[in-house]
């Protein structure tokens, strides 16, 4: 029932994905998953907490802030466990939390610039090497890898990322109504639609226009002039968010690294990993929807004959196994290299997520023709992965952008 | 999902019928005069059509309230008794027995007025069902059902695919055996539209099955409120339930029930068919057509995600434009074709369906690409909003339901291109060793 | 074999087509065409003035300027014929010829604005009502009606309708080195590559900037200072030229309508025209490349079966044919609103182009797939409709720039 | 087609051998031993290989002049006059019995430097033919050709594929009958890549007329030279006549001329396909990943034609760039599948073969969009621009050539997804009632 990602995984990995089934499947199987689309509950702290356990939310952040993964490119791994959530439809912000670790974990290294220098897990701590002192998001850190909190990332329409969602706008609290000193930290104001699973979380990474430029902040999600609320939504999996922020005040050690160009790096390295990762939860999704269409044409009969026996549906699913294959190795080799620190990672990264938006609708849509009738039917979980796998095409960038990323690089290498 | 197929709502296939009171009347009336009278009486008794917002980008198949219904039985009964229902249809099962003339004069001053709104079984029991009856029923079951469903007494819906018996038709495993003078029908059906709210089925059954599967079939009419008949709203995955599941256990029915002649059944069912796929193309006239400007819904749809003036978005949406005129062209074009060669019309209508079921998918992914992050999530009760998704849910509608892709492809294939046949595994034997051999297919053959 | 383009053909435009027919398989078959790609030879005078014969070159002319149609919508006829050709690949300007003669029609009418007014073919002749005289090009356009010339359209990449191909400079004789009155007319000069069949041709009628904007003239091709090259290219059943004009004088009668906005309206029809024709012609080779694979799935035997009879081959050509009949009834519907003078005969006429551009592609793609390897060979016709449809998709615009055309008019009606 | 499929121009793939006369001295050196005078040897006899221009869009099947034939046969004799030909191959038969480490050392001291170029068919012989006959030609067969294959005395084409009988492989019409102790061969053989300038063709013949189709079949090696023999070169639609077709009119051979078991040739053929579908992906290592920036050749061809700036021809260049890098980390995928279960290596291989018949035509179409006008018309002998014409030309090669994209589509639903059978109607009766049968089709079947 794995996904089976990684062509030639380690034991380590091999041992990863197989508690990760066996977790999801003892604690919230896609039967458990409907049950919770229908109710408006959250995904519980038990289930958080135990997926942390298995490292879930560790693998993206360094050795030094507690962070850990069974291969030597956390972004491997991560990716192997996406598949694997993405073929059960898991709910939670697995991409948001590890994302907002990620980018904590980069912004307290000294340089910062893990972006375009090696291993995903490698680099000193800020801590030892800078001031002596714990890093600002410490403590942050180390409860996001415990499972002891959740996160999600507000990006919103900063770049073109996710059209018509609303930006923020992040102040100095000294240039806020009111005024106050440099100390007071800053102000947050706007409203963000299109927010993953912002509903249940502990804090928000808010990326937002400040005085020097793109700017990130930790905001608490209990912190006045927070407003959060769901969305009805295509995708009855999983929750997507409106996220208003009034006034909202941030203590000056919210900032995550720092605004203008470094953090425009750290924001195209958050889309990238974003990217894979999304893109490996669509890639799981693709194939439990395919192995679900796989087994009723072998059963199925019309016409005297299993309609898998027929070239129009056999022909079919072979042409929809090769995108499949085609979007594993791909997404594969882009956690790889994004995560390795090959030189061509970025633009795997944004290659992965363009491919995976496009080929999923198409996958779904094969599918969908496979089943036919029974397809239509609320009972039936092939509308689960339809679902998922459209809202998925637009969450953390759709083709367009990520070709439009690619565009920027026509010429340049890697 | 066979039994809804190209019908739409069928709201406007309705044929508008006259009653037997003004019968004569409307016989010794010139066409003008019929015209006339008419107006007068629809500007009287009809409503006008509300203004109706853009349309749903996709086909949306919403259920109608149960109050609209009784309505529209009521108006329906209005018609009738004003002598303008069933306006083409015999005169001795209660129609005005006029000219097609007759019946467009009166549909064409109706237009702009509401007309009966019998939700999607209407339009099942006018354009299929009653029209399959009027071929092949016997007079006794015509004086029975056809004045009651004039007046809107009798909703019929199909009871024809089944849960393993979809796009293979005639692969049904329903059956009725003849016991004591009496038709005992156990099985179950699927996808019959509306059957929540209707009156009658029309039941295709196994009677035989000893013989290959396109005999040994026949149609029975099965009173939904009958003992051992069970209905089962099936929710979709848009969340409406307009289609139904029928359990039969051990349901009773007399030869009176029977639609056609026993262990005929597959050829009512050509007939049924032949009205589901819209046979009626080839006696219309040309296909009108409106220019429309370019994909108003999509333009529609960019204007609301902010998208309007984003070349990419505009490329989208002139791409579905393209695809839609190349639709309506191909309407036009197989109208001439089928007028010039009627025999050749039934075939031809395999091009109508396959193009809804090839490019409706491609159209709603259009439109998902177009609206962005906004077509996916929405707030809350901005149904609006939510209509680009719920377009693409639907998507697959007309690429699966009465005729997959797949099997349009075939009938083009064979019957438009004179491509050699596929193979056959199911005609040459009895129905119950065909069942048995493809649980043990091997792939050998010849 | 006729294309059968028209669903319902009057019983003139059935006899327009047949004798069309006729005469292809008389004079040019597909074996002539062959011969003649091999050889360096235009096709010949006879060719010519028979075709005109038949009435393929005064369709779209006014019957006061000579022209005539078989039924009341002249661009309905011409496109029958275009289709007939192009399942014969019959080479030569009838594209060409009958645009320019419909261009010096509308510019001979006293306003000018069949663009947006009525028939075809409909119209008072100039010489009757403006002038008393006859028009300037009145003799010319009975020689292009009577296949006594022939005369091709060197558009260029005016509008952007051949990126890449150059475009030409009109100006007054008397800003030209040497000076002039005004009465001396024109001096052109530029190079403009991509025009369809100018050798062979008489006349060439040339788009090109003016001072007082878009300009077109009618320029001889004996003329000095022109220069026309065959070029090599994909489709050698048809020569692509590339014509040089340097400091080519013309007389001032050679100027064709109003300079200005006047002719950028008349541009566009000829666009429009040059595309339903164009879109003609290539939905006639579509018909031919089809019919044969067709033919072949029928005969060829594999596996102990005719190919015809496995779903792949079989669904594959249903769904070729359905994008055919598509195709077949989107330029028949834009030849009768363009022709017709419907509000949506622009919008038809770019649709249409760009829909045959497309599937036109696709369609030889599946053809040669049906055929295999006997596709590969030289002596199969296949290669010849394949290079041919390559090559129309991008004369007089290729699909991307028609659905800008169409972009332009979003919002609009028609 | 089938004959020539995956193998590109074959040359990378000719394993470079040593002679007889070093073989003592070289089995006692070490592998880096080896190495050093391999590179010294190398360096004194080879020459550099000369820059190369950018890759043609798409595949092209270039001749390959006889004077370039001529100057490769002689280099290929020098290899193995110094004992670098057949470094693997047994020693019995001229090789030098050495493992693949010796050879791998010998190709990567070898990089950069000119190898024997033996054509099309220089492919052919090493990559396919003759490790076909090495694991089913005879001790005696194998002494007679193996030695006179490694001095490139005899360039072997495949005789496989006929005019009727192309995908369907098995299908073989050319018969060879056996007549007081001669074989007499009979037919036509089509797509023999170089068959004009090689000296031998190995020739799959129908020897029993009475057995199921994949059985009576026997593979012969048939000289080119011989009486009867007629060889015409295939002119192509890009004008190129690499392929030919060849005419046996009662050529007369020998037993020992038979490779492999008389009626055992579908035996053989399985290992012939296995190695001309590039079977040795599994024996590999990972496949080395180059990052090559974005779609270079199209970046050129947009810079050529004056488009580098256009955000639609970027997008397309995009567009075809997420498809190479899909395509390249398929193949890495594969890899790894493959060196997992190598069991399943040659129904994984189906996926490569079908990525690129399926993308490669979609690539030629996005650099046709691309070059627009000045991709379908050039200035006279500008060869370079009309790369992408040819490329389109081209550019259905791997979905036809070798098995086409409907075959590999039914080898990966069969044998990769377990999907049921395709019903077969030439597997179970005589092959001369099988062509009866389907010239007779009427689509009947159990």
């Amino acid at each position: 029932m794995s996904v089976r990602l990684l062509a030639a995984a380690t034991a380590e990995q091999g041992m990863l994905v197989d508690t990760t089934v066996r977790f999801i499947e003892d604690t919230l199987p896609l039967t458990g998953v409907r049950a919770l689309a229908e109710s408006t509950e959250p995904v519980g702290a038990a289930y958080i907490a135990d997926a942390a356990s298995l490292g879930w939310f560790g693998m993206l952040v360094d050795e030094r802030h507690g962070g850990g993964s069974a291969s030597g490119i956390g972004l491997v791994d991560a990716a192997a466990v996406a598949a694997e959530r993405g073929a059960t439809l898991q709910p939670g912000p697995f991409v948001g939390t590890n994302v907002v670790a990620h980018a904590l974990s980069v912004a307290a290294s000294p340089t910062g610039d893990l972006v375009s220098a090696g291993q995903m897990s490698a680099g000193p701590v800020s801590a030892d090497t800078v001031s002596g002192e714990a890093g600002p998001h410490t403590d942050l850190l180390a409860r996001l890898v415990a499972g002891q909190a959740v996160a999600t990332w507000v990006a919103g329409a900063v770049g073109g990322l996710t059209p018509g969602a609303g930006e923020v706008t992040i102040r100095s609290a000294t240039d806020a109504p009111g005024g106050g000193s440099a100390l007071d930290g800053y102000v947050l104001d706007g409203e963000v639609r299109h927010v993953p699973d912002a509903l249940g979380c502990d804090v928000l990474l808010v990326t937002g226009n400040g005085t020097d430029g793109l700017t990130q902040v930790i905001v608490d999600t209990t912190a006045p002039g927070v407003e959060i609320r769901a969305l009805s939504g295509l995708d009855i999996t999983r929750r997507t968010c409106s996220v208003r922020l009034s006034g909202v005040h941030v203590p000056a050690g919210a900032l995550v690294g720092t605004p203008g160009t470094a953090t425009e790096d750290l924001f195209a390295r958050q889309t990238q990993v974003a990217a894979v990762l999304a893109a490996a939860e669509s890639v799981g999704a693709m194939h439990r929807d395919f192995e679900l269409a796989v087994e009723y044409a072998r059963a199925r009969i019309a016409f005297g004959r299993p309609i898998g026996s027929f070239q129009a549906i056999k022909h079919l699913l072979a042409d929809t196994s090769l995108s499949l294959e085609m979007a594993k190795g791909l997404v594969t080799a882009a956690a790889e290299a994004l995560g390795g620190g090959a030189p061509d990672g970025a633009e795997l990264a944004h290659a992965a997520k363009a491919f995976v938006a496009e080929h999923g609708i198409t996958l779904t849509h094969a599918c969908f023709q496979v089943f036919g009738g029974i397809g239509y039917t609320w009972e039936h979980d092939h509308h689960l992965f339809m679902r998922r796998l459209a809202a998925d095409a637009v969450t953390y960038g759709c083709a367009q952008w990520h070709r439009a990323r690619l565009a920027e690089r026509i010429g340049g290498v890697g | 999902m066979g039994d809804t197929a190209v019908k739409g709502t069928g709201q406007t296939e309705v044929p508008a019928e006259a009653s037997t009171e003004t019968l004569e009347t409307s016989e010794t009336l010139t066409l003008d005069e019929y015209r006339a009278r008419a107006r007068v009486w629809i500007r009287e008794n009809l409503r006008p059509v509300p203004a109706a917002g853009p349309a749903p980008v996709g086909m949306r198949t919403t259920e109608t309230p149960p109050e609209v219904i009784a309505a529209g039985r009521a108006l329906q009964r209005k018609l009738f008794d004003a002598g303008y229902a069933g306006i083409t249809w015999p005169r001795e099962y209660g129609g005005q027995g006029l000219g097609g003339e007759y019946e467009r004069a009166f549909l064409e001053e109706a237009r702009g007025y509401q007309m009966p709104n019998l939700g999607i079984a209407g339009g099942t029991t006018f354009g299929v069902c009653a029209m399959t009856m009027l071929a092949h029923a016997s007079p006794d079951f015509l004086r029975r059902h056809i004045p009651r469903i004039l007046t809107a007494e009798e909703l019929f819906v199909q009871f024809f695919s089944e849960p393993e018996a979809g796009s293979d038709l005639a692969g049904v495993r329903s059956r009725a055996v003849r016991e004591g003078g009496r038709w005992i029908l156990n099985g179950a059906k699927i996808w019959s539209s509306g059957a929540y709210y209707a009156d009658w089925g029309m039941c295709l059954a196994r009677t035989d099955w000893d013989v290959p599967k396109h005999r040994g079939l026949t149609w029975f009419a099965v009173p939904i409120g009958a003992k051992g008949v069970t209905v089962r709203r099936i929710r979709q995955i848009t969340g409406d339930a307009e289609f139904c599941e029928e359990f039969f256990d051990n349901v009773e029915l007399t030869d009176d029930d029977v639609i056609g002649d026993v262990n005929d059944g597959w050829t009512v069912a050509q007939t049924m068919l032949m009205f589901e796929r819209g046979g009626g193309l080839s006696h219309g006239g040309p296909v009108r057509k409106v220019p429309q400007g370019i994909a108003p819904d999509l333009v529609e749809l960019a204007r609301s995600v902010g998208r309007i003036d984003d070349p990419q978005a505009r490329d989208l949406i002139v791409r579905a434009h393209v695809d839609d005129v190349a639709r309506r062209a191909l309407m036009a074009r197989l109208g001439g074709l089928m007028r010039a060669e009627p025999g050749r019309a039934a075939h031809l209508a395999s091009y109508a369906k396959l193009a809804s079921g090839v490019h409706d998918p491609v159209r709603a992914n259009l439109a998902m690409a177009i609206g962005g992050p906004d077509a996916v999530a929405w707030e809350e009760n901005d149904e609006a909003a939510g209509r680009t998704a719920i377009g693409f849910l639907n998507s697959r509608f007309m690429s699966i339901a009465g005729g997959t892709n797949e099997v349009q492809r075939n009938g083009i294939g064979e019957r438009v291109l004179g491509l050699p046949r596929e193979p056959s595994f199911d005609s040459g034997k009895p129905f119950r060793e065909v069942l048995r051999d493809a649980r043990n297919w091997s792939g050998r053959a010849g």
